[in-house]
């Protein structure tokens, strides 16, 4: 992931390198066994029925959700106290992923919902937070993609960044206070908490694993890309002082 | 009686994380074809 | 006083300056000219402190730009095509915002609006209402009355009036008999010729000093 | 610090005075939400009634977000953001004091609000000490994050739409406390009402160190 010296003066021609294939591999494996498990190998819950293998995709993706998250507040840190731009682009890339497995989280949560419950959505504390997180990762990305400077977009969008995590947790406080006056239905304490054992546990753990590594994946490309866009992006600019530069000899020549 | 939720959940899953997966991919392809070589820093 | 070697600034992508050399001393009038976009307003802009500076050697009054913009900026005053005036504030709540902003004595504030002329009448009209010319004066009072050690001026002489021009230029000799430092760019070229004691061709983001 | 607050804060003020924007504008914004709600939940059947603390904390961060844009749209003419680095200014004076205008003309609008909802809804007012609290405390945290993502969304072409999105989720657990913390007032059970005034302090506390160490940077390059 780290952008080293060249080892050989050709770099690859997309984001993939063989480290990330090997990763990528290990992630499809991973994925592979995650299908057998939860899908064909693991028994249905006694309460739940087979819904319960929703949670094997599910909770996993709420995790990781949560990981780019921190990995968006980190960075934007890093960024506004070393100006880092490597730290930058890591907090955009997992700001951008945590997207992605938030929208799956609720998606999922929703599946979920619709069998256990009778309904698609009820105000349970954590779909509820989760749909604000998401709210607020589109605030920071609609920030970091403004057709803007790179300086502008990155240092406010870091500061957006840096207050991610700080506003993850006070939203969740408040809104886990706001629906616990009232009932209690959360997903996890609803379904998994008590009589999980055995090929469940174990689908879940193949889970977390596969996402794991699924996200590590998207994280590294996606940072690559950013880095690609960036160097696109400023690409040039020694071209252009040498034709500033011109202009002048010309207004001489010209007088 | 809950297959139909379980299996669209699975496909929502998969299907998202490819198609992200493979427009990264087709983007950073294109994208490197415009920076030079000693700038793609990873092997 | 100024002193550029080699000064890179960038607009975006685009190098509005690209490798400025400059010295200039104390108590001088300086003249900069130059065609439509040769980078007057960005240099002034970069000597005030608001440009980053991203190659070469950049020190103003001492100050090294390079690592550390923000002291310069309390030190020089800058007239810009701009004025940041709010326009729904009277001229003398202006005047007496921008320049105690800058920590200046309430009687040089008195003292910048009568010198502009700007103590009777105007003085409670609110500033979307002036003149281009009443607006300018109303920007070089918040100037003066900071006491700027350089005063850095984007053709003040613009949208003035024939007496209004006499006195800016009456001011920055003024000014450089205190003992600060005049840097201004204009296209009255035969009045600003008279005014300034050196004159700086600016072209294509470089600087050629005139003999 | 201090000083340059006040300075700033007496500009804004001043130049509110003077336009009468916000007197002639965002709170007549204020009262026509308050009759909307009316029409939209029909007065009689009780729903007015049990909705109020939420009605009325809506209809404050909507006119509030009236008076965030006003606030920077002041500050957006060409020149002033150079105008203010130059000016000597300390950034975290200029955000306090900003902040400090922005909560004062919230704090009319909500004793505006007050009266209207007393008055058009009926309701009792019980419970006035975590009332005030609740209401300086809530004004306190949007005022403070209204003001650090105005300067986010300044000087930008998309800055009004922006602004809301940036916000009003941030916002979101200041409606539910400063909402919950109403409803124990009224509703005569005040002990309730107070841990939900400690979590909207923490985000009061949170911006307004944020405001005064992220002004800054935020100033600068753009």
């Amino acid at each position: 992931m780290i952008p080293q010296t060249p080892t050989e003066v050709t770099g690859p021609a997309s984001t993939g390198s063989r480290a990330t294939r090997v990763l990528g591999l290990l992630a499809l494996v991973a994925l592979g066994v995650l299908v057998l498990f939860g899908l064909i190998l693991s028994p249905a819950d006694a309460s739940q029925g087979e819904s319960v293998r929703i949670m094997y995709v599910h909770v996993p993706s709420a995790t990781v959700a949560y990981i780019g998250c921190f990995l968006t507040t980190l960075g934007s840190i890093i960024y506004l106290w070393r100006k880092s731009r490597w730290w930058e682009l890591v907090a955009y890339a997992g700001a951008e992923v945590a997207t992605l497995f938030t929208v799956i989280t609720l998606v999922t949560g929703m599946l979920w919902g619709r069998p256990t419950w009778g309904v698609y959505w009820v105000w349970d504390a954590r779909l509820t937070s989760t749909a604000m997180l998401l709210l607020l990762l589109l605030g920071y990305l609609a920030v970091r993609r403004l057709p803007a400077d790179y300086e502008v977009r990155a240092k406010r969008a870091a500061i957006v960044g840096l207050l991610l995590v700080p506003n993850v947790m006070i939203v969740r406080k408040s809104v886990d206070w706001w629906r616990t006056l009232h009932q209690k239905p959360t997903l996890l304490s609803n379904g998994l908490d008590s009589k999980i054992e055995g090929l469940m546990l174990f689908s879940l753990f193949t889970g977390f694993i596969a996402i794991s590594l699924v996200f590590g994946w998207l994280i590294v490309h996606r940072f690559r890309l950013a880095w690609l866009e960036e160097q696109v992006e400023s690409e040039g600019l020694d071209i252009a002082i040498a034709e500033r530069r011109a202009e002048a000899l010309i207004g001489e020549v010209a007088p | 009686m809950n297959w139909g939720y379980v299996i669209a959940s699975w496909i929502i899953v998969f299907g998202s994380i490819g198609a992200y997966s493979v427009a990264t991919v087709l983007r950073g392809r294109r994208l490197s074809r415009q920076v030079p070589p000693e700038k793609r820093r990873w092997s | 006083m100024v002193h550029l070697r080699g000064a890179v600034a960038l607009l975006g992508r685009f190098p509005a300056l690209a490798g400025v050399d400059l010295d200039i001393d104390r108590r001088r009038i300086v003249l900069l000219r130059g065609p439509n976009g040769a980078g007057k307003t960005t240099l002034l802009r970069t000597l005030a402190g608001l440009v980053h500076v991203s190659e070469g050697e950049a020190v103003v009054l001492g100050v090294d730009l390079l690592t550390d913009r923000r002291s310069v900026r309390q030190r020089v005053g800058l007239l810009a095509h701009t004025t940041g005036l709010y326009d729904e504030l009277t001229v003398a709540d202006n005047v007496a915002f921008w320049a105690r902003a800058a920590r200046a004595e309430r009687s040089d504030v008195d003292a910048a609006m009568a010198r502009l002329g700007l103590d009777g009448r105007l003085r409670t009209v609110p500033v979307g209402r002036l003149s281009a010319g009443q607006r300018r004066r109303t920007s070089l009072a918040c100037l003066i009355a900071r006491r700027p050690e350089l005063w850095l001026l984007d053709e003040p002489h613009a949208g003035l009036d024939q007496e209004g021009r006499d006195l800016v230029d009456q001011l920055l000799r003024e000014a450089t008999a205190a003992g600060a430092t005049v840097i201004l760019s204009s296209h009255e070229l035969d009045r600003s010729l008279q005014l300034a004691d050196e004159v700086v061709t600016l072209s294509g983001g470089v600087a050629t000093r005139d003999s | 610090m201090i000083r340059d607050a006040l300075l700033v804060a007496g500009k804004d003020l001043r130049l509110e005075w003077r336009s009468r924007v916000a007197l002639n504008q965002v709170a007549p914004f204020a009262l026509l939400v308050l009759v909307l709600f009316a029409f939209a939940l029909d007065p009689d059947r009780g729903l007015l009634e049990k909705a109020t603390p939420g009605l009325y904390w809506v209809a404050v961060l909507f006119s509030g977000l009236l008076a965030l844009q006003r606030s920077f749209s002041i500050e957006s003419a060409d020149g002033n953001r150079d105008a203010l680095r130059l000016s000597g200014l300390d950034p975290a004076g200029i955000f306090l004091g900003k902040v400090m205008a922005v909560g004062l003309q919230l704090l009319a609008l909500e004793v505006l609000l007050g009266i209207g909802v007393a008055v058009l809804y009926t309701t009792p007012i019980t419970g006035w000490i975590l009332l005030l609290v609740t209401a300086m405390v809530a004004t306190v945290a949007i005022a403070a994050a209204g003001t650090l993502y105005g300067v986010v969304a300044a000087g930008l072409r998309v800055r009004e739409t922006l602004l809301p999105l940036l916000l009003l989720p941030v916002l979101a657990p200041v409606l539910i406390g400063s909402t919950r913390a109403f409803e124990a007032a009224l509703g005569g059970t005040p002990s309730e009402g107070w841990p939900w005034v400690g979590l909207m302090g923490v985000i009061a506390v949170l911006y307004i160190v944020a405001g005064v160490f992220g002004f800054g940077p935020l100033m600068e390059e753009s």
